[in-house]
């Protein structure tokens, strides 16, 4: 049937044609942020297309070697507002791994839940913005900012802020989070799970959705592995790999959970792995509540000024758009000699021009949507 | 064309369902206790000064270099027949809002626990038509918690509910 | 060789490390490499002409098999020149290397590995345009995300200094420089 | 040769031009309605509340943007064409308005009862695309050239479903003037007798006013807006208030060939009220319909949208038409009609979920982690 819809006839031998070039962004409703690409178009066909980033970098990784450890903090929130937990978690992460801190069991537990959590937030908000570009006028973005909502005041309540936490310290988290926090998650969850239905039966099934997504923007496991993709758009083309499982951080091997790889790699498929995803963060979530017991939050012996030996350390996590790593150098002191993050968006931005060549203009759009860029992740 | 149904049947129970908007300008959603919105200076109602002594503690750890503190000796000091104990006292304190990240670090790094978070309303809506009406002086950054028109919640770092619950039990019960 | 840590001074390295040692070791007979152990991986140094073999030999041999480029990037050690550090991954068999190249500041200069591991293209040029070393062969050299038509300011440098901070607050504050 | 108007008599002419007038008059005032209708419904849709700080419940909502648009300065780019550019908005704005001269309202209100009603409709109301691509090729735009080339593309596609469509039920009808189609469904509307017509029709009618899922043209998140990204002020609010007007009066000749207008279920003899509120309530559900498709369906992408006019839609009218001619010819009963379309609707579905590649199939769910069991066996 569809060989039969999407048939086109070879237009270039008749005519003489000349490729038209459009500039899409940096202001743009679908760039999602300050992000520009000039496309070469053929009619309605991608020929080519180039991407310029770097209208949002603030040289966060420049600032980090001037701050001490507890001050980078405030800037690692700001390179992945959408997931904030998720890159402070990598920033003391690796300062704990240089400066030897035990983390105590329930800052672990709280970090785990906070960060899943986050990546729901993180999730809903791709599921709204990508309903968006394909079309839907507003109702996915609302649902999505509905269910953001509950969470994000949830986040409130435990950190004090509703985007940039500075909630994870080396050593733990700052404070401990409210009496009544596991009734609140449990809360939460519940209108997440509906917000997730909701999306299920607004997108997943629907036929025009799916003749637009499935098939379009389609790559390989083998180029998905070299472009350096990660997170569900790599697992999305079938590469079962996962840093929360390969290489356990947190509590993450305690518990019973999947990881979602998708068959086609698709734009499809990179949603609908992240759908799936929700539903896992969901079960990983339940499971650390019901292992949240009392305990101190931070080391019994916390130094008033940190100061880590010398040493490198190159620690990733697994964060909602892929591995958010941070290479940390010390070289003995209160502040690191280099911090370099290795954001995800930019290595997954990277794949664009493979994904997008040949398409449609309108898919261009929505494959930019589906690998789900920040663009202050991207340019940080 | 099943899908597509499906789609509608679900945006119709959507919309027999209670719209979700919270009408911001005429209702204000109540805040958490540790909502955090900018830092403002504490106001010592027993002795009436200020609890900060200009120690420019926050001063040197704010990561944006927002603050600029003067201290100078305190006219209330018990040498000087007063009935304070401060023997310096703040004497100009500039907070510049617009450039505030809101970390927390200066409220932790406190020693007289003088600064906080502002954590009301008043805290949030501080637009203004020129950036420099953001740079607080000491006033504006004492006024809120001179007319008592501010919940302190100063956080403890590593501050577990078990010591919350034994020392303010009657406050949480309160808050809660 | 700026950076030896001494080994009993880490506590927490992950795992053991001879496997993977031995694996390394097998995939890259015939190249100069210096070990060093990091507090998750392991770290190997090979020297600049030996890059490209040293990636390549790391990919295809059928142990090591690092097909993955998890991070790309360069460390400014001052006097001591730059290092330029690949952090390595392979999907299938699971283990991580890093491997370092040492550059003295006369000759930033080493051949790219974008042949090797398209990932590295982006990369590259961050670390191109931030620390001012050449990537020889690059196909698309261009900035990433500086403008243009900077091409001699690199920002990730110790050298390079923070931008002023635009002070606010001295206006209208009425104080000297003798009142301070 | 005069006619009667309000217990006057007119030249015919002057009569036509103060009913014309009549109706655009009021059609803006509905149009301003429809707007903060469709704002309201769809916030409903979104689960939110729509306008509610411009007068009551936000009524005046729509007032106000209209000052807001005329207050506007109304700007025309360097290098924009000044002619095609200017007088695009009134060749997309007056076309839609001409239509409104067949529309039976109710009973004997109405400007003129045509004959070839139907014929008049199609013809005049596609002279509109000539508007949209002068827009496109005026603004000297890239995005509103794609725009414009998509509408004029997806207009003259859709045109021809549209009109065997309305075809068909004219053929049952036995007439193209409106009326006189109103007239015959005082017992049965025909959407019963005319299934596959009707979806047909509604899916053309989409498409001819630029609604999701065909909303290709304007597509905000792909193209921003097509061929009217560089209006602004009163002529973009034209553009505006012409999808809006091509909404309504869709709404209601769709309403008279296949609800049966203001006359089914009570006829014509319950007077004028009901028949108001009859004609409203039908195109009001015609609209609604419109709006909650709108809440939720995606966007097709040209080939698909172009390949449905002409490889699906397109052959079915083909077959409701010789089925209709089959029941004509041979007397047949009219329950044939019912059996047969609500079959090729079926088979019309049955070919449309075919554009999908493969069914929702779960994804895989790799089992627990590799690494992990070992490390916990061992």
């Amino acid at each position: 049937m569809v060989e039969v819809l999407s048939q086109t006839s070879d237009r270039s031998a008749e005519f003489e044609t000349q490729d038209l070039l459009l500039n899409v962004g940096p202001q743009h409703p679908s760039t999602h942020g300050v992000f520009r690409m000039v496309m070469t178009v053929d009619g309605e066909v991608v020929r080519d297309v180039i991407p310029y980033i770097g209208y949002l970098h603030r040289g966060a990784e420049k600032l980090c070697e001037t701050m001490d450890f507890r001050q980078g903090i405030g800037f690692m929130d700001r390179t992945e507002y959408l997931a904030a937990f998720n890159a402070e978690l990598s920033y003391v992460m690796a300062v704990e791994a240089l400066a030897d801190l035990e983390v105590p069991e329930r800052a672990q537990w709280i970090r785990m839940i906070l960060s899943e959590l986050n990546r729901l937030s993180s999730h809903f908000m791709f599921l709204g913005a990508f309903g968006v570009d394909t079309g839907v006028f507003g109702t996915p973005f609302i649902y999505a900012w509905r269910e953001r909502e509950a969470l994000i005041d949830l986040f409130e309540e435990v950190s004090g802020d509703r985007m940039m936490y500075a909630y994870f310290r080396p050593g733990g988290v700052a404070w401990d989070v409210p009496i009544n926090f596991v009734d609140r998650v449990k809360e939460v969850l519940k209108s997440s799970a509906q917000g997730i239905d909701d999306f299920d039966s607004l997108l997943s099934e629907n036929e025009i959705f799916l003749a637009r997504t499935q098939g379009v923007g389609a790559i390989s496991a083998e180029r998905a592995i070299a472009l350096g993709m990660s997170g569900p758009s790599l697992r999305a083309s079938g590469v079962d790999m996962d840093i929360r499982r390969d290489e356990p951080y947190l509590k993450y091997d305690e518990l019973e959970w999947d990881v979602i790889t998708g068959d086609h790699g698709d734009v499809f498929d990179r949603y609908y792995c992240r759908v799936l995803e929700m539903r896992e963060s969901i079960k990983i979530i339940s499971q650390c509540l019901d292992r949240l017991a009392p305990g101190p939050i931070l080391p019994e012996k916390m130094p008033r000024m940190l100061r880590t030996p010398p040493g490198e350390v190159y620690l990733r996590t697994e964060a909602p758009r892929g591995e958010y790593g941070v290479y940390m150098v010390s070289r003995g002191g209160n502040r690191p000699y280099r911090c370099k993050v290795r954001s995800s968006c930019l290595s997954n931005l990277q794949a664009l021009h493979e994904l997008t060549v040949g398409e449609y203009v309108a898919d261009a759009i929505i494959i930019l949507g589906s690998i789900d860029i920040v663009l202050s992740e991207v340019d940080r | 064309m099943r899908g597509i149904a499906k789609s509608m049947a679900r945006t119709f129970a959507v919309f027999l369902r209670k719209p979700v908007t919270r009408d911001y300008p005429s209702y204000h959603k109540p805040i958490p206790e540790r909502d955090r919105a900018f830092p403002l200076l504490l106001w010592d109602e027993g002795i009436d000064e200020p609890f900060c002594t200009g120690c420019h503690a926050c001063e040197r750890a704010c990561p944006v270099e927002c603050m600029t503190v003067l201290m100078k000796d305190n006219p209330n000091h018990k040498s000087l027949d007063g009935t304070s104990s401060r023997r310096k006292i703040i004497d100009k304190f500039w907070i510049d809002y617009a450039r505030c990240m809101r970390c927390n670090i200066c409220v932790e790094v406190c020693n007289f626990d003088a600064i906080a978070m502002n954590n009301t309303w008043e805290g949030h809506e501080t637009s203004v038509y020129d950036r420099q009406d953001l740079v607080m002086d000491l006033q504006q950054l004492l006024s809120q918690s001179r007319t008592g028109n501010i919940n302190e919640w100063v956080p403890v770092l590593g501050q577990t509910n078990e010591t919350v619950s034994e020392a303010d039990a009657e406050d949480s019960e309160v808050s809660n | 060789m700026t950076t030896e840590p001494a080994e009993e001074q880490f506590t927490n390295q992950i795992g053991d490390h001879t496997e993977i040692w031995s694996i390394v070791d097998n995939a890259l007979l015939g190249i100069g490499v210096t070990r060093e152990t990091g507090f998750m991986d392991v770290i190997i140094s090979v020297e600049t002409d030996e890059i490209v073999e040293a990636s390549r030999a790391l990919r295809d041999d059928e142990d090591a098999n690092f097909d993955y480029l998890r991070s790309l990037t360069a460390v400014d050690n001052m006097a001591d020149g730059m290092e330029v550090v690949y952090h390595l991954y392979s999907i299938s068999k699971k283990h991580n290397v890093t491997v370092k190249v040492f550059l003295s500041n006369e000759s930033l200069r080493l051949p790219t590995v974008t042949s090797i591991w398209p990932a590295a293209n982006w990369l590259e040029r961050e670390v191109a345009e931030m620390f001012g070393i050449k990537f020889s062969g690059h196909p698309d050299p261009r900035n990433l995300l500086m403008p243009e038509e900077i091409d001699d300011t690199f920002p990730l440098r110790k050298d390079h200094p923070l931008a002023e901070i635009e002070v606010l607050q001295g206006e209208g504050m009425g104080y000297s420089g003798e009142e301070l | 040769m005069s006619v009667e108007l309000f217990g006057t008599s007119f030249n015919p002419w002057a009569d036509a031009a103060i009913r014309l007038q009549l109706v655009v008059g009021f059609m803006t005032v509905v149009v301003m309605g429809l707007i903060y209708a469709e704002r309201k419904i769809l916030a409903r849709f979104h689960q939110r509340v729509g306008p509610q700080k411009t007068g009551p419940r936000g009524l005046l909502q729509s007032v106000a943007d209209a000052v807001k648009l005329v207050g506007k300065e109304d700007l025309r780019p360097a290098a924009a064409d000044p002619w095609t550019f200017e007088l695009a908005p009134y060749f997309v704005f007056i076309p839609i308005f001409l239509g409104f001269v067949i529309v039976p309202w109710v009973q004997d209100w109405n400007v003129r009862l045509l004959e070839l009603g139907i014929l008049y409709f199609v013809a005049i109301s596609s002279i509109s695309i000539v508007g949209w691509v002068m827009a496109g090729w005026g603004s000297d735009n890239r995005y509103a050239i794609i725009g414009a080339l998509r509408a004029a593309a997806q207009g003259i596609s859709y045109e021809l479903p549209l009109v065997l469509a309305l075809l068909s039920a004219a053929m049952i009808a036995g007439s193209l003037q409106l009326d006189k189609i109103v007239e015959f469904q005082s017992t049965v509307p025909l959407i019963v007798w005319q299934p596959l017509g009707f979806f047909i029709f509604f899916v053309a009618a989409l498409a001819e006013l630029n609604r999701t899922p065909f909303d290709i043209p304007v597509g905000e998140s792909e193209i921003v807006g097509g061929p009217f990204v560089e209006y602004s002020g009163i002529r973009w609010s034209m553009f505006f208030l012409a999808e809006y007007a091509g909404m309504l009066i869709m709404a209601f000749v769709g309403s008279s060939v296949f609800l049966g207008g203001y006359s089914w279920p009570f006829g014509e003899d319950f007077g004028l009220p009901l028949q108001i509120l009859l004609a409203a309530g039908k195109g009001g559900l015609f609209i609604f319909l419109i709006f909650w498709v709108r809440a939720s369906v995606p966007r097709l992408r040209i080939d698909q949208l172009m390949g449905y006019s002409w490889k699906i839609l397109l052959p079915f009218s083909f077959l409701q038409i010789l089925i209709n001619g089959f029941v004509l010819v041979y007397g047949l009963p009219h329950i044939v009609l019912l059996i047969t379309g609500v079959l090729s609707l079926g088979l019309l579905f049955w070919v449309t979920e075919g554009i999908v590649q493969r069914p929702l199939e779960p994804r895989r769910r790799r089992a627990r982690p590799t690494i992990v069991q070992e490390a916990e066996v061992s």
